[in-house]
């Protein structure tokens, strides 16, 4: 099982959403987690006027989005939030894959695989 | 019960005095109005002490006018220097039945509606220090400066007995008394105590930035200054008319109405052209600035002159506030860029386009071919700049090396909502 | 100072100037109570922008109406079509002490008091097309819509030399004139500009949704607009009665406090009954829905009318927001729902109801067994229709053509607050 | 269109008409704001359902007042207990040309005023038991509570056939009718309800703790209920004097302004001294109290009285805000401790400091050596008290154990803006 | 060690606190960190009404927990958020357990499980 | 490669961003992900009033940041998360440091370290 952290702009979360549910939606609802952030990088902060002078907050918003995965679904969301939160420029974020050892469902208690 | 009052036979003018009273009430929801203007534009972490400074001059002003401040500022004269009558300390010596002149109204109608001045002019300063003024070396320093500069000038200004009145210098509803003197104390104590730790205007497209926390406070506030506004002006009537709500007070309501308009929407297009971008606070500034320059001469101007200062008061305040930029000192909400620099406008623009002077002669203005008058004008403005000046480097250098004008580097990072006030403007309630 | 203006014998009604001038001062406190009350109902993305909608009127319209827009409402008729008095453009021909007819009061007052019935009904317009229409072409559209639409119409029924004012057509308030006017016009616009990117009411059970982002916002506005609109309606007196602050402007106020309560008070059980879920959203809704059916009827129908008025307003209205899910247009804020539907049902209620008519003739609603004056309610609404949809479909499609009407794709995606304006409603402040 | 009111002779004085209406419109605006002052307390699942305990109040005491209210309260005297006279019921047999007694203003501005106060005195209760009292049961008990517990005392206190009225109980503008009356009815509603689940005083420095959601927002609804307030007291000149507006309004102006500001800065130097936190919500709390005990003196004492009970107002309703914590009951938002206390240091001070009694007597208060006055007061209060707590009682209990006065615990859990009224108050709008 | 990343609902956050206090307290603080987060999936969104029309919006508010623990306190922290968090309608949330290389309190410096 | 996830004090960002310039900027903006949580631990809430009351939340405001890193970097990143986070009171945070399987950068589809 791998989690999956990935920081995408805010307004792709839709096409995200839509291309997951593309490839993880089997008669269930897909599942995951989303949050707002605020990314550095090497994107230019959105240029915004005070009183006439423009400024560039240092941090931009993001959103993050949380999935645990079993290990046959990762390259499949991977790419499928690859497609929905690509947009060219600098600033489309990054996709971190990490190990899950154990996954519980707290409802049930079901633990590993199945719980997902 | 009529008979307790059928005694006296009754002068009162029930429609000025309602005027009154309800103008009164317009300054004051000013005071909330400019909290909410203001606290958009500073951090979450200083939202609460920022809205506390106009809050705490309702507070301690309120009490100072019934004291001191109305006998200081419209008791009779000692020497044209101040007002000196002590039976008006306390409000002691007031009959509740006594009127005010030959206006119709009561005398405490007109102390009021004169209170809810004192209150907000020693607020506006607030701006320029906000995120890092020391709380309570500025409950001191307000109640100081209104008490030996607010007072005075009003004196000299609006006391029928003041050096200043007595020369001819028009004030309708206080471009010297209320903006001069606020925003150029504002500028002095903004020097005087120093940039905010973060503030860095050369690197402002480099990242360090600072922003406002909540525009949509920003903006109803500008909503309530400009609804109280009206009573500021069209209520400043009382010192020219009888009855009070008459052809001076809806004068001063349209020229009011008209220079912000025209202001607002000035500062809207110059942004466009200039940025690309109409900012909505662009928009309200604009708005804050064409009431500031229309203030001194809400009552003696024409419609179409109050549309042309409209222009002119975003086309210079504009300027004022890139001006900081340049010079780099930090005037956190603009107080001086608007209520110092829109004020002196006012008032010289008074004495362009006046229609009657102090002694009801007509057609006064340069634009009439007058000279006079702007000459009053700019003497009454200097004297405004002069006091002001001098009073807060006065007052703000004691203050300073007494109390200390600015709050802790720890409490100015961490905010003083906490640090000074043990609360914080919003919680989430996580789980609760 | 006073012998300045003791050569005119004050023939001026202090009362009623009073009144006039604070009902001015309200009505324009409604348009920071319409911008919170629209701008909590859109997404962050947008807050400022549509709170500009509102703001920016209060500039547009404000020059406008000093400029131009008092003549062609109210100057003398250009054969009962427009007025057409050039002495009026720039209010440069009116001395500062003309009365306005026999009603006491500065001429001034009535101008500023119209004036901000002109900025408060293009303002109504924009809650159908948040979100997404391009903020130039609004400017555009607003000033346009204004001068060619709103002041032409106003002339019709309450200029004295008016053709439906002739014909006997009654709207106290502004029925016709703004709502109506308003509210149509509303839905031709979002018919024209079509629905934004992600709205989509089929699926409104499945997920898809747009939320407001902050309902205290829209609650604390309907409280602004309800507080306001006492201005708008008991100040509207000054069409019918010396002293303006008299019998009508009270029965007005009272006929205005009781059918908003009345409908707010149905909005709510009405959902109650039909969703188990009373809605904030709601009792807002059906305060306005109320304010708005009784603007045209105000000072002509008794109290209990305004009742059992308030009750079918909160009925109609409720339907007409659901009939838009079913047609599947998108307005919105349901301007046109609400003030379009509501401000109709006002007209012709006017016509049921009143208690007398243009003539002073009492009992001349049909529940007095009286027809003629429905007949003319309607006759002056069909024409507010007319006007509205007619005027709305040719400005709106040669801006069309010209500027556009909507903003790109991009800009609505991302909210036209940071890529229009350059600005956010709020910053988290992280780590500042 | 003047022949119409011709025939009948204008009477009106249109001063203290434009007052009324003013005053009966500020008196409205307190209603928004008290909806601010308490929700931004609360915690953000329960806003909307506290703002809407404040805002149905308008819509459903609005509805009442014009049907039965103010036949109870103000019509012809059945045996002193209670109005009854059938023709006001709907205000049908009011003729909107009826003048009210001999104050030249309409009866209708009368009716409007005074039903103001009926829609905020229930309102004030739900401080007491926000966050947990079951939203059907609210709205009925305030109906059967404004009915049978609002009416008669109104009737009692302020009607000239009234009981208390007769033997010289003053109460200038409700200091038993309205906060003695809410306030002791908040207590018994409070202990009757039970503590909020997650309310646990004894363990507040050690983690379990309820916030305010924002702070700026109750700030900003103390700023509106202060500017609201004058109409509220200055208003209610219309019981003693001819005009309307004249020296008693602007005396009640005064006091009020003075007592609000000299209680606001004594809250926040008690804190200050106290916990070395001078608090906003401190400064806010100072100035409601200071409001709320000036409301039955404002037109009977003197400035500097104001200012002394401002200083008492502050400390005594800060001690009794602190009982409750010793006490461990569960008065959500200090209704009791501020408005039950402050009312009864209001109606008491009325008797110390007053200035005539109600037959116009001059120097009655226990400060010039009279007794007798402030007996008087002593027994209006404790009629006050023991309607409030007796009426409470009966209808909570009542509806107890019929509706359930309690919202689940599920609901309460959640919060009731989502499980009772299906909204929330915010949305973030992720991604959206 | 591992690192604990659960998502429950935010009315469960008070009970899930007083079942890992009796389990992680042993006269210290037991620490954990919280976030407001919005979660998709099996769990239909809540209802609410806008004027009238019936939404469910697609994400639902939850809360995350981050929860740092020796080896030898996995089993019962896990325990003790499903005591406190299980609801046993659909929507009760997820616990996720991943390996965790090395830890160090910002204060002292010091690493690894006494770091915890 | 690693994924560091440290618990900071909202006040200290501005110093942990100063000293990671330091360290991972290499002619290019480093990257970072924050975002406000709340956090218990041994550290008291901060004191605040309501109505004359004195009262200590039991969550505290911190700032989470989020930090992918090829391997060579971590220590240098973790000691200038110490450098620039460090008061020496209680409630500095925490600073987690895990194994991170992959990376994708979303704009190009890179993978691995040349991604991070
Ligand atoms: N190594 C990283 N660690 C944490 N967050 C990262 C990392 N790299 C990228 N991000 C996140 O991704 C966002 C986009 O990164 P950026 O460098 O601006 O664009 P791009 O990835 O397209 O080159 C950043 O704002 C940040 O939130
Ligand atoms: N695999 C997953 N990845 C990320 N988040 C998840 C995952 N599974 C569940 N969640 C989170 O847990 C919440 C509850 O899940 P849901 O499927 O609705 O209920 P249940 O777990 O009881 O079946 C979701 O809203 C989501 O935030
Ligand atoms: N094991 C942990 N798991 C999750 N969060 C932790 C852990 N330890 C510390 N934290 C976070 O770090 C913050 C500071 O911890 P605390 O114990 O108060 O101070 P210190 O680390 O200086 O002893 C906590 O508020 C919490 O957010």
């Amino acid at each position: 099982m791998k989690l999956i952290i990935a920081i995408i702009r805010p307004e792709r979360l839709e096409a995200v959403q839509t291309e997951l549910r593309k490839v993880l939606d089997e008669n269930d609802n897909y599942r995951l987690t989303v949050q707002a952030v605020e990314g550095h990088g090497a994107q230019q902060g959105e240029v915004q006027y005070f009183r006439g002078q423009a400024i560039r907050p240092r941090l931009i918003p993001k959103l993050q989005i949380t999935l645990g995965l079993n290990d046959d679904y990762v390259t499949r969301a991977v790419d499928a939030i690859c497609a929905g939160a690509r947009s060219g420029s600098v600033g489309d974020g990054k996709i971190f894959v990490m190990p899950l050892e154990d996954c519980i469902r707290i409802r049930t208690g079901e633990r590993g695989g199945k719980a997902i | 019960m009529l008979a307790l009052f059928a005694a006296e036979p009754p002068k009162i003018d029930s429609g000025g005095t309602a005027w009154m009273l309800m103008s009164s009430a317009l300054v004051l929801v000013m005071v909330p109005g400019l909290a909410l203007f203001y606290a958009g534009m500073v951090r979450r972490k200083n939202v609460l002490t920022t809205m506390m400074q106009s809050f705490v001059a309702m507070a301690v002003i309120g009490v100072q006018w019934v004291t001191v401040g109305y006998m200081l500022a419209f008791g009779q004269t000692a020497g044209g220097i101040v007002g000196w009558e002590p039976r008006l300390l306390g409000l002691w010596g007031v009959d509740w039945h006594a009127m005010y002149g030959d206006k119709g109204i009561p005398e405490l109608a007109f102390v009021m509606f004169q209170g809810k001045f004192a209150i907000i002019t020693p607020a506006l300063i607030a701006g320029a220090v906000a995120e890092r003024m020391k709380f309570s070396t500025y409950i001191v320093f307000i109640l100081v400066w209104t008490t030996f500069v607010y007072c005075p000038l009003a004196h000299w200004v609006w006391s029928p007995d003041g050096w200043l009145f007595k020369m001819g210098v028009l004030d309708f509803a206080g471009g010297t008394v209320v903006h001069i003197s606020a925003g150029f104390s504002a500028l002095v104590l903004a020097l005087m105590i120093g940039k905010r730790r973060d503030y860095l205007p050369g690197l402002a497209t480099e990242g360090f930035v600072i922003l406002p926390h909540n525009l949509t406070m920003t903006l109803l506030g500008a909503g309530l200054l400009w609804f109280g506004w009206f009573g500021f002006n069209a209520g400043s009537a009382v010192a020219v008319e009888f009855p009070v709500s008459g052809f001076s007070a809806a004068l001063a309501f349209t020229t009011t109405q008209t220079c912000a308009a025209a202001a607002g929407f000035t500062w809207l297009m110059i942004e466009w052209v200039h940025n690309g971008k109409p900012t909505s606070l662009g928009l309200a500034s604009g708005i804050v600035a064409g009431l500031v320059a229309v203030t001194p001469a809400a009552g003696h101007i024409q419609p179409w002159s109050a549309a042309i200062l409209g222009v002119l008061a975003s086309v210079v305040c504009f300027l004022a506030v890139r001006a900081k930029n340049r010079f780099g000192y930090d005037d956190t909400l603009d107080a001086f860029g608007v209520h110092g620099i829109g004020g002196l406008l006012g008032a010289l623009a008074t004495g362009i386009f006046c229609i009657y002077n102090i002694a009801g002669e007509a057609n006064q203005g340069l634009v009439f071919g007058q000279t006079t008058q702007i000459g009053l004008q700019a003497l009454g403005a200097a004297t405004g700049i002069g006091m002001a000046v001098f009073g807060t480097l006065l007052i703000g250098g004691l203050l300073n090396v007494t109390m200390g004008l600015r709050c802790s580097p720890e409490e100015e990072r961490d905010g003083q909502d906490l640090s000074v006030h043990g609360e914080r403007g919003y919680h989430q309630d996580i789980g609760s």
